[in-house]
Protein backbone atom coordinates (compact mmCIF):
# COMPACT_ATOMS: atom_id res chain seq x y z
CA UNK A 1 0.00 0.00 0.00
CA UNK A 2 1.36 3.72 -1.09
CA UNK A 3 1.03 5.95 1.02
CA UNK A 4 0.95 9.81 0.80
CA UNK A 5 1.43 13.16 3.32
CA UNK A 6 0.89 16.68 2.20
CA UNK A 7 1.63 20.08 3.63
CA UNK A 8 2.22 20.14 7.50
CA UNK A 9 1.73 16.40 7.52
CA UNK A 10 4.74 15.60 5.19
CA UNK A 11 6.65 17.55 7.19
CA UNK A 12 5.69 16.45 10.64
CA UNK A 13 6.54 12.65 9.62
CA UNK A 14 9.29 13.81 8.25
CA UNK A 15 8.26 11.65 4.25
CA UNK A 16 6.42 12.71 1.36
CA UNK A 17 4.92 9.23 0.32
CA UNK A 18 6.35 5.28 1.68
CA UNK A 19 5.15 1.88 0.74
CA UNK A 20 4.00 -0.45 3.49
CA UNK A 21 2.34 -4.26 4.22
CA UNK A 22 -0.72 -3.22 5.97
CA UNK A 23 -1.64 -6.15 8.68
CA UNK A 24 -3.86 -7.70 8.74
CA UNK A 25 -5.78 -6.37 11.35
CA UNK A 26 -6.63 -2.73 9.71
CA UNK A 27 -8.84 -2.69 7.22
CA UNK A 28 -10.15 0.93 7.45
CA UNK A 29 -8.89 4.20 7.48
CA UNK A 30 -9.41 4.81 11.21
CA UNK A 31 -7.17 1.66 12.06
CA UNK A 32 -4.52 2.71 9.58
CA UNK A 33 -3.91 5.91 11.32
CA UNK A 34 -4.01 4.07 14.87
CA UNK A 35 -1.09 1.84 13.03
CA UNK A 36 0.29 4.76 12.12
CA UNK A 37 0.11 6.79 15.22
CA UNK A 38 1.70 3.16 16.74
CA UNK A 39 4.92 3.72 14.70
CA UNK A 40 6.33 6.92 16.40
CA UNK A 41 6.02 10.44 17.35
CA UNK A 42 6.24 12.36 14.15
CA UNK A 43 3.12 10.42 13.62
CA UNK A 44 1.39 10.88 16.69
CA UNK A 45 2.26 14.65 16.13
CA UNK A 46 0.77 14.85 12.48
CA UNK A 47 -2.04 12.75 13.53
CA UNK A 48 -2.74 14.64 16.86
CA UNK A 49 -5.82 16.20 15.62
CA UNK A 50 -7.35 13.96 14.24
CA UNK A 51 -10.54 15.95 13.06
CA UNK A 52 -8.81 17.96 11.25
CA UNK A 53 -7.68 15.35 8.98
CA UNK A 54 -8.77 14.93 5.20
CA UNK A 55 -8.16 11.42 4.10
CA UNK A 56 -8.31 9.93 0.09
CA UNK A 57 -8.39 6.61 -1.24
CA UNK A 58 -7.41 5.92 -4.58
CA UNK A 59 -7.85 9.53 -5.42
CA UNK A 60 -11.46 10.41 -3.63
CA UNK A 61 -12.14 11.82 -0.61
CA UNK A 62 -13.19 9.38 2.01
CA UNK A 63 -14.35 9.25 5.86
CA UNK A 64 -12.22 7.96 7.98
CA UNK A 65 -14.62 4.35 8.30
CA UNK A 66 -13.82 4.22 4.55
CA UNK A 67 -12.40 0.49 3.96
CA UNK A 68 -8.77 0.30 3.17
CA UNK A 69 -6.64 -3.06 1.01
CA UNK A 70 -3.11 -3.47 -0.15
CA UNK A 71 -2.81 -1.76 -3.59
CA UNK A 72 -4.60 0.99 -2.37
CA UNK A 73 -3.26 4.53 -2.84
CA UNK A 74 -3.84 6.47 0.51
CA UNK A 75 -3.14 10.26 0.88
CA UNK A 76 -3.68 12.09 4.18
CA UNK A 77 -3.23 15.82 4.32
CA UNK A 78 -4.76 18.96 5.74
CA UNK A 79 -7.83 20.93 4.46
CA UNK A 80 -6.77 22.22 1.23
CA UNK A 81 -6.43 25.98 0.37
CA UNK A 82 -5.52 26.17 -3.00
CA UNK A 83 -7.76 28.62 -5.70
CA UNK B 1 -10.16 22.62 -20.22
CA UNK B 2 -8.28 22.21 -17.35
CA UNK B 3 -4.23 22.97 -16.54
CA UNK B 4 -1.84 22.02 -14.20
CA UNK B 5 0.91 23.09 -14.15
CA UNK B 6 4.53 24.96 -12.81
CA UNK B 7 4.72 27.97 -15.76
CA UNK B 8 3.12 31.33 -15.42
CA UNK B 9 0.02 32.02 -18.30
CA UNK B 10 -1.09 34.80 -20.42
CA UNK B 11 -4.41 35.32 -19.50
CA UNK B 12 -5.44 37.29 -22.74
CA UNK B 13 -4.25 34.19 -24.78
CA UNK B 14 -6.20 32.06 -22.76
CA UNK B 15 -9.43 33.95 -23.15
CA UNK B 16 -8.77 34.66 -26.53
CA UNK B 17 -8.86 31.13 -27.21
CA UNK B 18 -11.49 30.09 -24.94
CA UNK B 19 -13.90 31.66 -27.41
CA UNK B 20 -11.82 31.64 -30.48
CA UNK B 21 -13.91 30.58 -33.33
CA UNK B 22 -17.38 30.18 -31.69
CA UNK B 23 -19.63 33.39 -31.99
CA UNK B 24 -22.38 32.25 -30.30
CA UNK B 25 -20.37 33.63 -27.07
CA UNK B 26 -21.87 36.53 -25.44
CA UNK B 27 -19.97 36.68 -22.75
CA UNK B 28 -17.11 35.11 -21.12
CA UNK B 29 -16.15 35.83 -17.01
CA UNK B 30 -13.23 35.01 -15.39
CA UNK B 31 -11.05 35.52 -12.14
CA UNK B 32 -7.36 35.77 -11.59
CA UNK B 33 -6.34 34.84 -8.61
CA UNK B 34 -3.16 36.61 -7.91
CA UNK B 35 -0.53 35.76 -4.49
CA UNK B 36 -0.99 38.99 -1.65
CA UNK B 37 1.48 40.57 -0.11
CA UNK B 38 -0.05 40.43 3.61
CA UNK B 39 -1.84 37.92 5.13
CA UNK B 40 -3.40 37.67 8.62
CA UNK B 41 -1.12 35.06 10.41
CA UNK B 42 -2.52 34.10 14.37
CA UNK B 43 -3.97 37.71 14.32
CA UNK B 44 -1.12 39.67 12.74
CA UNK B 45 -0.92 40.96 9.38
CA UNK B 46 2.55 39.62 8.16
CA UNK B 47 4.42 40.48 5.07
CA UNK B 48 5.15 37.46 2.61
CA UNK B 49 8.09 37.17 0.58
CA UNK B 50 7.07 33.58 -1.25
CA UNK B 51 4.19 31.58 -1.48
CA UNK B 52 4.62 27.65 -2.02
CA UNK B 53 1.65 25.74 -3.79
CA UNK B 54 2.03 21.72 -3.09
CA UNK B 55 -0.50 19.73 -4.89
CA UNK B 56 -1.05 16.17 -5.20
CA UNK B 57 -0.41 15.06 -8.77
CA UNK B 58 -2.68 12.82 -10.35
CA UNK B 59 -5.70 13.69 -7.61
CA UNK B 60 -5.77 17.51 -8.77
CA UNK B 61 -5.94 16.65 -12.24
CA UNK B 62 -8.94 14.12 -11.45
CA UNK B 63 -10.81 17.01 -8.95
CA UNK B 64 -10.91 19.44 -11.60
CA UNK B 65 -11.82 17.07 -14.54
CA UNK B 66 -14.93 16.41 -12.12
CA UNK B 67 -15.62 20.00 -10.90
CA UNK B 68 -15.56 21.15 -14.70
CA UNK B 69 -17.79 18.56 -15.87
CA UNK B 70 -20.09 19.36 -12.61
CA UNK B 71 -20.30 23.25 -13.75
CA UNK B 72 -21.21 22.30 -17.92
CA UNK B 73 -23.69 19.92 -16.00
CA UNK B 74 -25.00 22.95 -14.04
CA UNK B 75 -24.78 25.27 -16.54
CA UNK B 76 -24.87 26.21 -20.34
CA UNK B 77 -21.56 26.93 -21.20
CA UNK B 78 -19.69 27.31 -24.50
CA UNK B 79 -16.10 26.79 -23.11
CA UNK B 80 -14.71 26.43 -19.74
CA UNK B 81 -11.09 26.58 -18.60
CA UNK B 82 -9.17 26.05 -15.12
CA UNK B 83 -5.33 26.58 -14.79
CA UNK B 84 -3.94 26.14 -11.06
CA UNK B 85 -0.22 26.90 -10.82
CA UNK B 86 1.91 25.06 -8.38
CA UNK B 87 5.86 25.50 -7.32
CA UNK B 88 6.82 28.92 -5.40
CA UNK B 89 5.54 31.92 -6.46
CA UNK B 90 5.76 35.83 -5.51
CA UNK B 91 3.69 38.37 -4.32
CA UNK B 92 1.64 39.21 -7.34
CA UNK B 93 2.34 36.46 -9.55
CA UNK B 94 -0.68 34.64 -10.69
CA UNK B 95 -1.60 31.64 -9.00
CA UNK B 96 -4.85 30.20 -10.40
CA UNK B 97 -7.17 31.61 -13.93
CA UNK B 98 -11.02 30.46 -14.15
CA UNK B 99 -13.09 31.39 -16.90
CA UNK B 100 -16.44 30.74 -18.55
CA UNK B 101 -17.73 31.42 -21.64
CA UNK B 102 -21.81 31.25 -22.60
CA UNK B 103 -24.64 32.56 -24.57
CA UNK B 104 -25.89 34.14 -21.24
CA UNK B 105 -23.92 36.38 -18.76
CA UNK B 106 -25.36 35.42 -15.93
CA UNK B 107 -24.78 31.76 -16.38
CA UNK B 108 -21.00 32.74 -17.06
CA UNK B 109 -21.08 34.81 -13.84
CA UNK B 110 -22.39 31.73 -11.86
CA UNK B 111 -20.09 29.20 -13.03
CA UNK B 112 -16.96 31.09 -12.85
CA UNK B 113 -17.52 31.93 -9.23
CA UNK B 114 -18.76 28.51 -8.54
CA UNK B 115 -15.76 27.05 -9.48
CA UNK B 116 -13.40 28.65 -7.41
CA UNK B 117 -15.72 28.31 -4.55
CA UNK B 118 -14.96 24.44 -5.51
CA UNK B 119 -11.10 24.99 -5.91
CA UNK B 120 -11.04 26.76 -2.71
CA UNK B 121 -12.17 23.77 -0.77
CA UNK B 122 -11.70 20.55 -2.67
CA UNK B 123 -8.77 21.25 -4.71
CA UNK B 124 -5.76 19.36 -3.22
CA UNK B 125 -3.17 22.30 -3.36
CA UNK B 126 -1.60 23.86 -0.49
CA UNK B 127 -0.35 27.19 0.17
CA UNK B 128 2.99 27.61 2.82
CA UNK B 129 3.77 31.00 3.10
CA UNK B 130 6.89 32.43 3.81
CA UNK B 131 6.98 35.26 5.95
CA UNK B 132 9.64 37.25 8.53
CA UNK B 133 8.43 34.45 10.94
CA UNK B 134 9.41 31.84 9.04
CA UNK B 135 7.06 29.23 6.81
CA UNK B 136 3.41 29.31 7.83
CA UNK B 137 0.53 26.86 6.20
CA UNK B 138 -2.28 28.90 5.30
CA UNK B 139 -5.45 27.60 7.07
CA UNK B 140 -8.52 27.21 5.77
CA UNK B 141 -11.17 30.32 6.05
CA UNK B 142 -14.43 29.59 7.37
CA UNK B 143 -16.23 31.97 4.31
CA UNK B 144 -14.86 29.40 1.54
CA UNK B 145 -16.70 26.45 3.36
CA UNK B 146 -20.02 28.83 3.30
CA UNK B 147 -19.82 30.64 -0.23
CA UNK B 148 -19.58 26.26 -1.36
CA UNK B 149 -22.38 25.85 0.73
CA UNK B 150 -24.82 28.60 -1.45
CA UNK B 151 -24.23 25.83 -4.77
CA UNK B 152 -25.79 22.99 -2.35
CA UNK B 153 -28.81 23.29 -4.77
CA UNK B 154 -28.47 23.35 -8.43
CA UNK B 155 -29.53 26.64 -10.29
CA UNK B 156 -33.18 27.13 -11.31
CA UNK B 157 -33.17 26.25 -15.21
CA UNK B 158 -35.46 29.09 -15.83
CA UNK B 159 -33.58 32.03 -13.98
CA UNK C 1 -10.79 53.96 -14.87
CA UNK C 2 -13.73 54.35 -17.51
CA UNK C 3 -13.15 54.21 -21.15
CA UNK C 4 -15.82 54.77 -24.42
CA UNK C 5 -14.03 54.09 -27.41
CA UNK C 6 -14.81 53.26 -30.94
CA UNK C 7 -11.17 50.74 -30.93
CA UNK C 8 -10.70 46.86 -29.80
CA UNK C 9 -8.97 46.61 -26.49
CA UNK C 10 -6.87 43.70 -25.57
CA UNK C 11 -7.78 42.20 -22.65
CA UNK C 12 -4.21 40.71 -21.34
CA UNK C 13 -2.71 44.48 -21.42
CA UNK C 14 -5.87 45.49 -19.71
CA UNK C 15 -5.99 43.16 -17.14
CA UNK C 16 -2.86 43.21 -16.44
CA UNK C 17 -2.56 47.19 -16.27
CA UNK C 18 -5.08 46.99 -13.81
CA UNK C 19 -3.42 45.15 -11.00
CA UNK C 20 0.38 46.08 -11.94
CA UNK C 21 1.91 47.50 -8.97
CA UNK C 22 -0.35 46.77 -6.38
CA UNK C 23 0.57 43.31 -4.60
CA UNK C 24 -2.29 43.63 -2.01
CA UNK C 25 -4.74 42.49 -4.58
CA UNK C 26 -5.63 39.00 -4.47
CA UNK C 27 -7.87 38.53 -7.15
CA UNK C 28 -9.34 40.20 -10.56
CA UNK C 29 -12.66 39.29 -11.83
CA UNK C 30 -13.75 40.65 -15.23
CA UNK C 31 -16.60 39.91 -17.94
CA UNK C 32 -15.93 40.78 -21.82
CA UNK C 33 -19.23 40.65 -23.84
CA UNK C 34 -19.07 39.25 -27.05
CA UNK C 35 -21.12 40.33 -30.25
CA UNK C 36 -23.41 37.07 -30.89
CA UNK C 37 -24.22 35.70 -34.13
CA UNK C 38 -27.95 34.82 -33.51
CA UNK C 39 -30.49 36.85 -31.49
CA UNK C 40 -34.39 35.53 -31.25
CA UNK C 41 -35.89 38.57 -32.90
CA UNK C 42 -39.93 38.39 -32.51
CA UNK C 43 -39.94 35.21 -31.80
CA UNK C 44 -37.48 34.24 -34.64
CA UNK C 45 -34.01 33.69 -34.12
CA UNK C 46 -32.48 35.32 -37.06
CA UNK C 47 -28.90 35.48 -38.11
CA UNK C 48 -26.80 39.12 -37.11
CA UNK C 49 -24.47 40.42 -39.87
CA UNK C 50 -23.53 43.20 -38.14
CA UNK C 51 -23.99 45.23 -34.61
CA UNK C 52 -24.01 48.98 -34.41
CA UNK C 53 -23.51 50.40 -31.13
CA UNK C 54 -25.26 53.86 -30.50
CA UNK C 55 -24.25 56.09 -27.36
CA UNK C 56 -24.76 59.58 -26.34
CA UNK C 57 -21.64 60.83 -25.94
CA UNK C 58 -20.86 63.15 -22.97
CA UNK C 59 -23.46 61.61 -20.78
CA UNK C 60 -22.00 58.07 -21.34
CA UNK C 61 -19.09 59.26 -19.57
CA UNK C 62 -20.85 60.91 -17.02
CA UNK C 63 -23.10 57.78 -16.68
CA UNK C 64 -19.96 55.55 -16.28
CA UNK C 65 -17.85 57.69 -13.94
CA UNK C 66 -21.07 57.68 -11.81
CA UNK C 67 -21.45 53.84 -11.49
CA UNK C 68 -18.16 53.10 -11.17
CA UNK C 69 -17.65 54.96 -7.93
CA UNK C 70 -20.56 53.72 -6.76
CA UNK C 71 -19.02 50.07 -6.84
CA UNK C 72 -16.22 51.04 -5.15
CA UNK C 73 -18.40 52.63 -2.60
CA UNK C 74 -20.13 49.42 -2.08
CA UNK C 75 -17.23 47.46 -1.87
CA UNK C 76 -13.80 47.43 -1.05
CA UNK C 77 -11.90 47.41 -4.72
CA UNK C 78 -8.15 47.81 -5.09
CA UNK C 79 -8.58 49.53 -8.76
CA UNK C 80 -11.64 48.77 -11.66
CA UNK C 81 -12.11 49.28 -15.12
CA UNK C 82 -14.91 49.64 -17.52
CA UNK C 83 -14.16 50.01 -21.39
CA UNK C 84 -17.21 50.12 -23.49
CA UNK C 85 -17.35 49.92 -27.50
CA UNK C 86 -19.28 51.90 -29.91
CA UNK C 87 -19.73 51.73 -33.69
CA UNK C 88 -20.18 49.11 -36.14
CA UNK C 89 -18.76 45.15 -34.63
CA UNK C 90 -19.40 41.75 -36.40
CA UNK C 91 -20.21 38.69 -34.59
CA UNK C 92 -17.02 37.56 -32.25
CA UNK C 93 -16.08 41.19 -31.82
CA UNK C 94 -15.50 42.17 -28.44
CA UNK C 95 -18.18 44.86 -26.85
CA UNK C 96 -17.56 45.61 -23.13
CA UNK C 97 -14.87 44.41 -20.55
CA UNK C 98 -15.34 45.10 -16.72
CA UNK C 99 -12.82 44.10 -14.02
CA UNK C 100 -12.38 44.47 -10.81
CA UNK C 101 -9.41 44.21 -8.22
CA UNK C 102 -9.42 43.09 -5.01
CA UNK C 103 -7.97 41.99 -1.41
CA UNK C 104 -11.43 39.37 -1.77
CA UNK C 105 -12.54 37.52 -4.14
CA UNK C 106 -16.60 38.13 -3.33
CA UNK C 107 -16.11 41.75 -3.45
CA UNK C 108 -14.37 41.29 -6.77
CA UNK C 109 -17.11 39.23 -8.20
CA UNK C 110 -19.55 40.97 -7.02
CA UNK C 111 -18.66 44.29 -7.92
CA UNK C 112 -18.24 43.27 -11.19
CA UNK C 113 -21.52 41.59 -11.74
CA UNK C 114 -23.26 45.17 -9.98
CA UNK C 115 -21.02 47.20 -12.76
CA UNK C 116 -22.35 44.77 -15.73
CA UNK C 117 -25.94 44.69 -14.41
CA UNK C 118 -25.77 48.24 -14.18
CA UNK C 119 -24.44 48.68 -17.56
CA UNK C 120 -27.97 46.68 -19.09
CA UNK C 121 -29.83 48.99 -17.65
CA UNK C 122 -27.90 52.56 -17.36
CA UNK C 123 -25.85 53.31 -19.80
CA UNK C 124 -26.79 55.23 -22.56
CA UNK C 125 -26.16 52.99 -25.67
CA UNK C 126 -28.46 51.23 -28.00
CA UNK C 127 -27.65 47.80 -30.13
CA UNK C 128 -28.87 48.06 -33.84
CA UNK C 129 -28.86 44.71 -35.23
CA UNK C 130 -28.34 43.90 -38.82
CA UNK C 131 -30.11 40.29 -40.12
CA UNK C 132 -31.41 39.37 -43.05
CA UNK C 133 -34.98 40.50 -41.92
CA UNK C 134 -32.81 44.24 -42.01
CA UNK C 135 -31.78 45.98 -39.12
CA UNK C 136 -33.67 45.47 -35.67
CA UNK C 137 -32.91 47.67 -32.41
CA UNK C 138 -32.53 45.50 -29.23
CA UNK C 139 -35.44 45.25 -27.21
CA UNK C 140 -34.86 45.51 -23.38
CA UNK C 141 -34.70 42.21 -21.58
CA UNK C 142 -36.82 41.47 -18.53
CA UNK C 143 -33.81 39.37 -17.04
CA UNK C 144 -31.87 43.22 -17.04
CA UNK C 145 -34.53 45.16 -15.50
CA UNK C 146 -34.71 41.95 -12.58
CA UNK C 147 -30.90 41.78 -12.43
CA UNK C 148 -30.64 44.87 -11.22
CA UNK C 149 -32.92 44.70 -8.48
CA UNK C 150 -30.51 42.54 -6.77
CA UNK C 151 -28.21 45.60 -6.01
CA UNK C 152 -31.60 47.24 -4.38
CA UNK C 153 -29.60 46.89 -1.07
CA UNK C 154 -26.24 47.63 -0.33
CA UNK C 155 -24.20 44.49 0.87
CA UNK C 156 -23.67 43.26 4.31
CA UNK C 157 -20.24 44.22 5.02
CA UNK C 158 -19.80 41.53 7.00
CA UNK C 159 -20.29 39.11 4.58
CA UNK D 1 -32.61 74.73 -25.90
CA UNK D 2 -31.11 71.62 -27.32
CA UNK D 3 -32.88 68.36 -28.17
CA UNK D 4 -31.05 64.91 -29.14
CA UNK D 5 -33.08 62.01 -30.80
CA UNK D 6 -31.62 58.67 -30.15
CA UNK D 7 -32.03 54.92 -32.05
CA UNK D 8 -35.06 54.71 -33.07
CA UNK D 9 -36.70 57.96 -32.04
CA UNK D 10 -33.67 59.35 -33.95
CA UNK D 11 -34.55 57.55 -37.03
CA UNK D 12 -38.59 58.19 -36.71
CA UNK D 13 -38.01 61.94 -35.99
CA UNK D 14 -35.65 62.02 -38.90
CA UNK D 15 -32.78 63.90 -36.98
CA UNK D 16 -29.92 63.32 -33.94
CA UNK D 17 -30.39 66.76 -32.65
CA UNK D 18 -32.35 70.28 -33.21
CA UNK D 19 -32.09 73.48 -31.37
CA UNK D 20 -35.60 74.97 -30.91
CA UNK D 21 -37.02 77.66 -28.84
CA UNK D 22 -39.19 76.78 -26.03
CA UNK D 23 -42.38 78.28 -26.20
CA UNK D 24 -43.34 79.74 -22.61
CA UNK D 25 -46.08 77.68 -22.25
CA UNK D 26 -43.89 74.61 -22.02
CA UNK D 27 -42.15 74.26 -19.23
CA UNK D 28 -42.00 70.29 -18.55
CA UNK D 29 -40.74 67.48 -20.09
CA UNK D 30 -44.40 66.25 -20.76
CA UNK D 31 -45.53 69.69 -22.01
CA UNK D 32 -42.26 69.48 -24.42
CA UNK D 33 -43.23 66.11 -25.61
CA UNK D 34 -46.79 67.53 -26.66
CA UNK D 35 -45.72 70.68 -28.57
CA UNK D 36 -43.00 68.43 -30.46
CA UNK D 37 -46.13 65.70 -31.35
CA UNK D 38 -48.36 68.68 -32.83
CA UNK D 39 -45.09 69.30 -34.59
CA UNK D 40 -45.41 66.37 -37.51
CA UNK D 41 -45.93 63.19 -37.81
CA UNK D 42 -42.19 61.90 -37.37
CA UNK D 43 -42.13 63.13 -33.81
CA UNK D 44 -45.86 62.00 -33.57
CA UNK D 45 -44.96 57.96 -34.55
CA UNK D 46 -41.39 58.69 -32.27
CA UNK D 47 -43.52 59.82 -28.82
CA UNK D 48 -46.32 57.31 -30.03
CA UNK D 49 -45.33 54.87 -26.88
CA UNK D 50 -44.50 57.72 -24.60
CA UNK D 51 -44.74 55.39 -21.63
CA UNK D 52 -41.40 53.04 -22.93
CA UNK D 53 -39.50 56.49 -23.89
CA UNK D 54 -36.63 58.04 -21.51
CA UNK D 55 -36.09 61.50 -21.16
CA UNK D 56 -32.88 63.24 -19.82
CA UNK D 57 -32.34 66.52 -19.22
CA UNK D 58 -28.80 67.85 -18.83
CA UNK D 59 -27.09 64.20 -19.02
CA UNK D 60 -29.70 62.77 -15.91
CA UNK D 61 -32.31 60.62 -16.36
CA UNK D 62 -35.73 62.59 -15.66
CA UNK D 63 -39.16 61.52 -14.76
CA UNK D 64 -41.66 63.65 -17.47
CA UNK D 65 -42.65 65.82 -14.90
CA UNK D 66 -39.18 67.30 -14.71
CA UNK D 67 -39.31 71.38 -15.07
CA UNK D 68 -36.99 71.80 -18.72
CA UNK D 69 -35.95 75.52 -19.47
CA UNK D 70 -34.34 77.18 -22.34
CA UNK D 71 -30.60 76.53 -22.09
CA UNK D 72 -31.06 73.18 -21.25
CA UNK D 73 -29.93 69.87 -23.36
CA UNK D 74 -32.54 67.52 -23.26
CA UNK D 75 -32.78 64.35 -24.80
CA UNK D 76 -35.34 61.34 -25.75
CA UNK D 77 -34.48 57.87 -26.13
CA UNK D 78 -35.71 53.86 -26.12
CA UNK D 79 -34.71 51.93 -23.03
CA UNK D 80 -31.08 51.39 -22.89
CA UNK D 81 -29.83 48.26 -24.29
CA UNK D 82 -26.03 48.54 -23.85
CA UNK D 83 -23.26 45.82 -21.94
Amino acid sequence: MKILYFAWMRQRIGASSEDIDLPDSVNTVDGLVDWLISRGDGYAQAFAKRGVIRAAVNQEYVQFDHAVANGDEIAFFPPVTGG
Amino acid sequence: MIRVQEEDFDIGAELAALSAGDTSIGGVASFAGLVRDMAPIDGTVREITTMTLEHYPGMTEKKLVAIEAEANDRWPLAASLIIHRYGTLAPGDQIVLVACASVHRQAAFDACQFLMDWLKTDAPFWKLEDTDAGGVWVDTRDSDGKAKLRWANKPDPAS
